[in-house]
């Protein structure tokens, strides 16, 4: 591996991210995956950065689950989206950041599209004001949250209480970086370092004291891949490719892996359970399973927030060993506490995998 | 656990898993093997292909990528009546060829 | 008539006994080995034989005929043909009048096996015998007989071409004994007949040579020991038999009676195959013959050397030998006793094994019969089957269906769509057990057709038709014979022009099937037909035959120009053949039209 | 004779051209940018089909014009344009008023990073043709032979027939070279499997055909019809490649020690630089644009600017020749008509 090569590759892939004043569209599916994970980057954005992030409880879904689910045709998503932009324009904003990678990757395929061909925007324009007489001004900027927390991991950085280092033997945590696939596939230009050499979680990595593990399934889909999740005829298709991941990067013995998309932690955190029944494998130390963590739960996690209240405990893989790794403290009694102490009840063990 | 589901099986051809040996074996007593650039004029001129799907070209090219059990499956409906080796512009002995296959692969161990 | 010793004995006799005893005994094991190993049902049928006075007969003449008077190779030339008969026959008369004299003058010798052979040293003329001198006179004149063939097998050594032969074979050690004990038999007979010509008699030849040579043949102290070298000579020549090509002299004579009863090769070591192994004269004959003698490399794979490498038990050569050769069977046509070159082959291919056996159970044959069922009343219908190769060269299916149409024939294609192979193909790579399952399938096809006339054109396809497949009541014919037949009933006539046609037998068509004449008279019927340099049954293969597994396409171009070359001689405007195979191997190299007779009916046709 | 014909790059066409115009009596001036004479030529070990060492073809063809201007380390400032000629400023300060120029700039390498997927400057193993070419001339290059060589790769196409990478046109000589460099990799590491990744062979030249056989039955090349798609390291460093075999309909992966890329010929930059000071047409694969493709490939549609070589599009060096002859010849005529 020759980092220099990369490096001339990440400059040639840089793009321009304001620095304030964003509109904050959230994923669908995320909050009840990760909940903790929005939450953390408003707070991180507003309170530790002192940023301003919009948000409005009127939008909705970006449609994309349903445009790559092939059952709603282009001009459905590219209404609901000229709506989530007629939204932003009302806010007075145009800076736009999504949450969520598919919907990333819909607005920027649809403004391309746009681009291309003007009179499609003209239609668009036309159905969302016989639908709701909306009206909207195109965002400046279209950023993935990554992108911003990437554009702060410095800041993040210098307020860090912890950092990606093994607390015992000083060396940098062996961390694999998963980016979505909508993040910059189908418009290199779009993501920070490109689609080959995705930059943007490797630079928070670096950031953060990491280093970053480079291996041969690097670029494979987690697996989701929408239709072939949700079909269940398929899904043995679906988890194949995550125990592919796996199996690529099982040599490396990742301490853990960031990920920039909802459906990509989800996975490759749950599959993990069901490749330990099928398979009767797991891939981290000691039985247990590799931590998967969302971007934003990792920029908490090196800030010192409390791992309960970022939301670790909803993980299927155990992150105790993460953090005995990294030093953090936390209090196993208080692990299935929520909000006020509430007991959120201890889940059924898995068989194989453990999960202390 | 039964899920409904297991982990469907790669169809990727991994080179590196492939056990050349008997195809090693086989190039020895067929030199002319590699000489095939795959056009498929034996596939489309054999009177077996149309009852079995026989086809000089996947045999090769199935046995190079170890797939030898659809290699062996094909070769079951060759009748030998060497139209193939009339047609071959590389002018590979491809009924030899079958033979030698015949000898050096069994359908026992598949 | 007198005897000279009243014993009657003389140790110079004790080599020769010894020599024919242990040849005698060898053959005797030999024999019953060979019989041994015939399957059950050909024994049978051997003993049986004997029993019909037509196969007696025929195994008596043929014996008389191949062994003694090599009639065959009078035949190929005449030469060749009195060089073997005049030591064959020779010999033989030499022993056979050698026991009349016994039998006449010294009857109470009679059992004495030396007796005959060394007649002149054992018994003398005396003054009133004229019988005597009468017989004296008979054997000299064969014993001159025998030696002028040895003669000339002396000058055909050295220059064979004198006898027809391009190429001769490469004796082997023991083949060298063999030769030189054999050719000094006579010589030293002649020898020690001319010491004893002074004191037992002679004739023409022996006395003569006593009287020239007095001062040498009269002095006696030399006659014992020629007598002995003699004795010695036919010893070492009986004792080396087995291990030489001569070995051909006695199996032959097994050879005639088990071919007559119908006996046929099975296995390529053992029974009928041994005797037509051993029965092999190594003359070479087949050396020329072999179209792939054109190239020096392949002189050592014909059938000569198959038969040598089989007695020798050189696997690895026999294999070799097995798998190149294209089967066109001009060995076997030429061959002067009869060995099979392509049978033996054959047999050998059969005996390996394979790991992965075709299963074409799967086949639908309803789907195939729907195909070329015919519609409204049965009863003679032509099914023609095109074959396999014939749809690399659809000129010759278009030719006969256009001839058939025109003449307003009724007809079914079995193979429109493609077919099943025939079988030979896989019969001929020596695997008879799949070549079965395809005849089966074939044969069910070609029965619910309702077909009453089979018509191929390929004669690969043709010839199992007629040797493998039962096809009870459906004529089975090839479009050659039928249109002959078509130009003979006058269904067809055909437009006589100037253009000059030279015809190329197909191996499986002429040698494998025997029909030379009837595409000879439909050629002639529309142009003129010269014949090539060798033709008929010494026809030479176009050398694209599929009979040999081994041959490379680059090895092949060789004999296709070779065949050409000799199809040429006559300078024809065009080449005509009747095979697909042959058509299509043509087709690549010639300088002149190639076509089938087909399309030549086709064409002419009025 | 004292026409001065300017003659823009020393590499094969230039030399070639210079040496049939001084046999036809001129002396032309060769100005080339690098301190060599040669151009890519000069980088290369041998040629298919028959093996000939690329520094025999270099030294003969600068045998044959030890006797013209040669200006190395020389680059073109500027062209005016003149009443019926043109003044040529070099940056060696030479000034030089020529009737004819003659464009033999060649063309360029693609540059094989812009392949992101392939990993050229990435990963360790990846190299490219140049870079093969070099090691087989000077042995000095450490990541070939200094790790057993068990499995080596050629991926075909490399910034060639490729609209992504700005270059639909097939760079012609990639195909029979890799052949040739597959072969000598089978030379120098007989147990190596070897395997090409091509989406078509174009073995088009005399001889080509046999060498393919020769690749495929003496030396057991394999050949994948299937483009890669995407190279990785895996952890002992060696290159992990994804493609289709696309003849058996089914994903195919590898792991070599050694990935080659044929970087295909792209137009020239230089080229284009001097040509817009005339100003010449390029065409849609940025080469320059000949007259005539069938016609006139030598000439432009400028009055006295004649092309010859890889400057037009890809070419072999046998045609870079003949078209320099060509262009030689045309160049002797257009003065006589003066």
């Amino acid at each position: 591996m020759i980092y220099q090569g990369k490096q001339k590759i990440w400059s040639e892939y840089q793009k321009e991210i304001p620095d304030d004043h964003w509109f904050y569209v959230r994923s669908c599916i995320r909050q009840n995956f990760f909940p903790g994970a929005e939450v953390m980057f408003m707070k991180i954005c507003r309170e530790e950065l002192g940023k301003d992030i919009y948000e409005t409880p009127y939008h909705t879904t970006c449609g994309g689950i349903a445009y790559h689910c092939d059952t709603i045709p282009q001009e459905t998503v590219m209404t609901i989206v000229a709506r989530q932009f007629s939204l932003m324009t009302e806010a007075g904003y145009e800076n736009y950041a999504a949450s969520c990678i598919t919907s990333f990757g819909n607005y920027i395929e649809i403004l391309e599209t746009w681009n291309e061909f003007p009179e499609v925007e003209t239609k668009i324009r036309e159905l969302l004001w016989k639908a709701c007489r909306r009206e909207f001004v195109k965002p400046k900027y279209v950023a993935h949250a990554s992108d911003l927390i990437y554009k702060f991991r410095n800041d993040i950085a210098a307020r860090a209480k912890y950092r990606l280092v093994n607390r015992k033997t000083g060396e940098p945590l062996r961390v694999v970086e998963h980016i979505g696939c909508h993040y910059s596939k189908m418009f290199p230009s779009k993501g920070v370092g490109g689609a080959e050499y995705p930059y943007v979680l490797c630079g928070m990595i670096e950031s953060w004291g990491g280093n970053v593990i480079d291996y041969p399934e690097r670029r494979h889909c987690c697996g989701y891949g929408f239709r072939q999740y949700h079909v269940k005829a398929n899904r043995g298709y679906s988890i194949a490719n995550t125990h592919k991941k796996f199996e690529s990067m099982e040599p490396y013995h990742p301490d853990m892996i960031i990920t920039n998309c909802p459906g990509c932690p989800y996975f490759m955190d749950r599959w993990q359970y069901a490749i330990s029944e099928i398979e009767g494998k797991t891939y981290g130390e000691n039985g247990y399973g590799i931590p998967v963590l969302t971007y934003e739960e990792v920029a908490s996690l090196v800030l010192g927030y409390d791992p309960w209240d970022i939301g670790l405990q909803l993980h299927q893989v155990a992150v105790e060993p993460l953090l005995d790794k990294m030093g953090i403290p936390y209090n196993p009694d208080e692990k299935y506490k929520g909000l006020n102490h509430k007991d959120i009840m201890r889940p059924e063990l898995p068989g194989v995998l453990k999960c202390c | 656990m039964d899920f409904g589901f297991g982990i469907a099986p790669s169809s990727t051809i991994n080179l590196d898993k492939v056990d050349r040996s008997r195809f090693t074996r086989l190039h020895e007593l067929e030199p002319d093997v590699y000489k095939c650039m795959a056009c498929g004029s034996c596939s489309s001129t054999c009177p077996a292909g149309r009852f079995s799907g026989m086809s000089v070209r996947k045999v090769i090219l199935a046995l190079q990528r170890g797939k030898e059990k659809e290699a062996v499956r094909m070769l079951k409906g060759c009748m030998l009546c060497g139209k193939c080796s009339m047609v071959c512009p590389r002018g590979i002995n491809t009924r030899h060829l079958i033979l030698s296959i015949c000898r050096i692969y069994n359908e026992e161990q598949q | 008539m007198r005897e000279r010793f009243l014993t009657g004995y003389n140790d110079f006799v004790l080599p020769f006994m010894f020599g024919m005893a242990f040849i005698l005994i060898w053959c005797l094991v030999g024999m019953i080995r060979i019989i041994a190993q015939l399957p059950r049902e050909d024994r049978r049928r051997f003993f049986l034989s004997f029993l019909n006075p037509r196969i007696l007969l025929k195994d008596i003449k043929d014996i008389f005929c191949d062994c003694l008077f090599h009639v065959k190779l009078w035949k190929r030339n005449k030469l060749l043909g009195y060089m073997h008969s005049s030591i064959a026959f020779g010999w033989f008369m030499l022993i056979v009048i050698g026991h009349i004299e016994v039998f006449f003058y010294a009857p109470h010798r009679a059992k004495l096996l030396y007796f005959p052979i060394f007649f002149r040293y054992f018994m003398a003329e005396d003054d009133s015998t004229m019988g005597g001198a009468f017989f004296f006179f008979l054997m000299d004149f064969f014993l001159l007989v025998v030696l002028s063939g040895i003669a000339l097998a002396m000058i055909k050594r050295i220059h064979s071409r004198f006898f027809g032969m391009r190429r001769t074979t490469n004796p082997s050690f023991m083949d060298l004994v063999g030769l030189y004990s054999l050719w000094s038999i006579f010589p030293l007979r002649l020898l020690a007949e001319g010491f004893t010509a002074d004191i037992s008699g002679g004739s023409f030849l022996t006395k003569s040579l006593n009287t020239v040579f007095h001062a040498f043949l009269g002095n006696h102290v030399n006659m014992l020991p020629t007598w002995w070298a003699y004795s010695l000579a036919l010893c070492v020549f009986f004792c080396a038999l087995p291990f030489t090509r001569y070995m051909h002299i006695p199996t032959e004579i097994l050879l005639i009676p088990l071919r007559n009863a119908g006996v046929k090769i099975r296995h390529p070591r053992k029974g009928y195959a041994e005797a037509e192994v051993y029965a092999c004269p190594s003359c070479g004959v087949c050396i020329d013959a072999c179209p792939m003698g054109v190239m020096k490399t392949h002189i050592k794979d014909t059938t000569v050397y198959l038969n040598r490498q089989l007695r020798r038990h050189n696997e690895e050569r026999i294999e070799e030998i097995s798998d190149k050769c294209l089967l066109c069977g001009k060995c076997t046509a030429v061959c002067p006793v009869g060995v099979e070159g392509d049978r033996l082959r054959i047999a050998q291919r059969s005996l390996r094994q394979y790991n992965i056996t075709p299963d074409y159970s799967r086949i639908d044959t309803g789907e195939l019969v729907r195909e070329c069922s015919f519609s409204g009343p049965t009863g003679g219908k032509v099914l023609y089957f095109a074959g396999c190769m014939t749809a690399l060269t659809p000129q010759i299916r278009k030719a006969v269906e256009s001839v058939l149409t025109k003449a307003g024939i009724g007809y079914e294609m079995m193979d429109r769509d493609g077919g099943i192979c025939c079988g030979r193909p896989m019969l001929m790579a020596g695997r008879f057990a799949p070549a079965e399952e395809m005849i089966r399938k074939n044969t069910e096809i070609i029965r619910a057709s309702g077909a009453s006339t089979l018509l191929l054109s390929c004669p690969i396809c043709y010839r199992i038709f007629r040797e493998n497949y039962s096809l009870d009541g459906i004529e089975v014919i090839h479009h050659t014979e039928y249109f002959d037949r078509l130009i003979r009933s006058g269904a067809i006539s055909l437009g006589h022009t100037a253009t000059r046609y030279v015809y190329h037998d197909p191996c499986e068509l002429g040698r494998g099937c025997g029909i030379y004449d009837e595409p000879r008279a439909v050629i002639a019927a529309a142009g003129e037909l010269v014949e090539a340099d060798k033709h008929h049954k010494e026809s030479i293969c176009c050398g694209g035959s599929l009979g040999s597994l081994t041959l490379g396409f680059d090895k092949r171009q060789a004999m296709t120009a070779n065949a050409l070359n000799n199809l040429t001689k006559a300078s024809p405007d065009s080449i005509v053949t009747a095979c697909p195979l042959c058509l299509s191997t043509f087709h690549r190299y010639a300088d002149r039209p190639v076509e089938d007779i087909a399309e030549i009916v086709d064409r002419n046709m009025n | 004779m004292k026409e001065n014909i300017v003659i823009i790059g020393g590499g094969a066409a230039g030399l070639e051209a210079a040496g049939q115009l001084i046999r036809l009596g001129y002396s032309p001036i060769i100005v080339e940018k690098e301190d060599h004479l040669g151009g890519h030529l000069a980088e290369w070990h041998c040629l298919f089909p028959d093996m000939t060492p690329a520094s025999d073809i270099v030294g003969r063809l600068a045998g044959a014009v030890s006797d013209a201007n040669i200006f190395t380390n020389t680059e073109i400032l500027f062209i005016n344009h003149l009443k019926d000629s043109y003044n040529v400023m070099l940056s060696n300060g030479v000034s030089i008023i020529a009737r004819v120029i003659l464009f033999t700039t060649g063309f360029r390498l693609f540059d094989a990073a812009r392949k992101e997927e392939y990993g050229y400057g990435i990963y360790n193993q990846v190299i490219t043709n140049s870079d093969l070419e070099h090691w087989f001339r000077t042995g000095d290059d450490d990541r070939i032979g200094s790790v057993p060589m068990e499995a080596v790769g050629f991926v075909h196409c490399v910034g060639s027939r490729d609209e992504k990478a700005g270059n639909a046109q097939c760079s012609k000589v990639c195909c029979i070279t890799a052949v040739k460099q597959a072969i000598e990799m089978k030379k120098r590491f007989p147990d190596a499997m070897v395997y090409c990744f091509y989406m078509d062979l174009r073995m088009f030249g005399k001889k080509y055909e046999d060498f393919y056989i020769s690749a495929q039955r003496d030396y057991g090349v394999r050949f994948i019809r299937g483009r890669v798609s995407e190279v990785s390291e895996n952890i002992e460093g060696k290159v992990v490649v994804k493609a289709e075999d696309t003849l058996a309909g089914k994903p195919v992966r590898v792991t070599l020690d050694l990935l080659v890329l044929m970087a295909g010929m792209v137009c020239n930059p230089d080229s284009t630089k001097v040509a817009s000071m005339i100003p010449l047409q390029t065409d849609s694969d940025g080469f320059l644009k000949s007259k005539d493709n069938i016609l006139e490939i030598t000439s432009s549609s400028r009055k006295g600017i004649f092309y010859a070589g890889a400057c037009t599009g890809p070419k072999t060096v046998p045609e870079t020749l003949a078209e320099a002859r060509s262009a030689a010849l045309d160049i002797h005529n257009f003065i006589e008509s003066l």
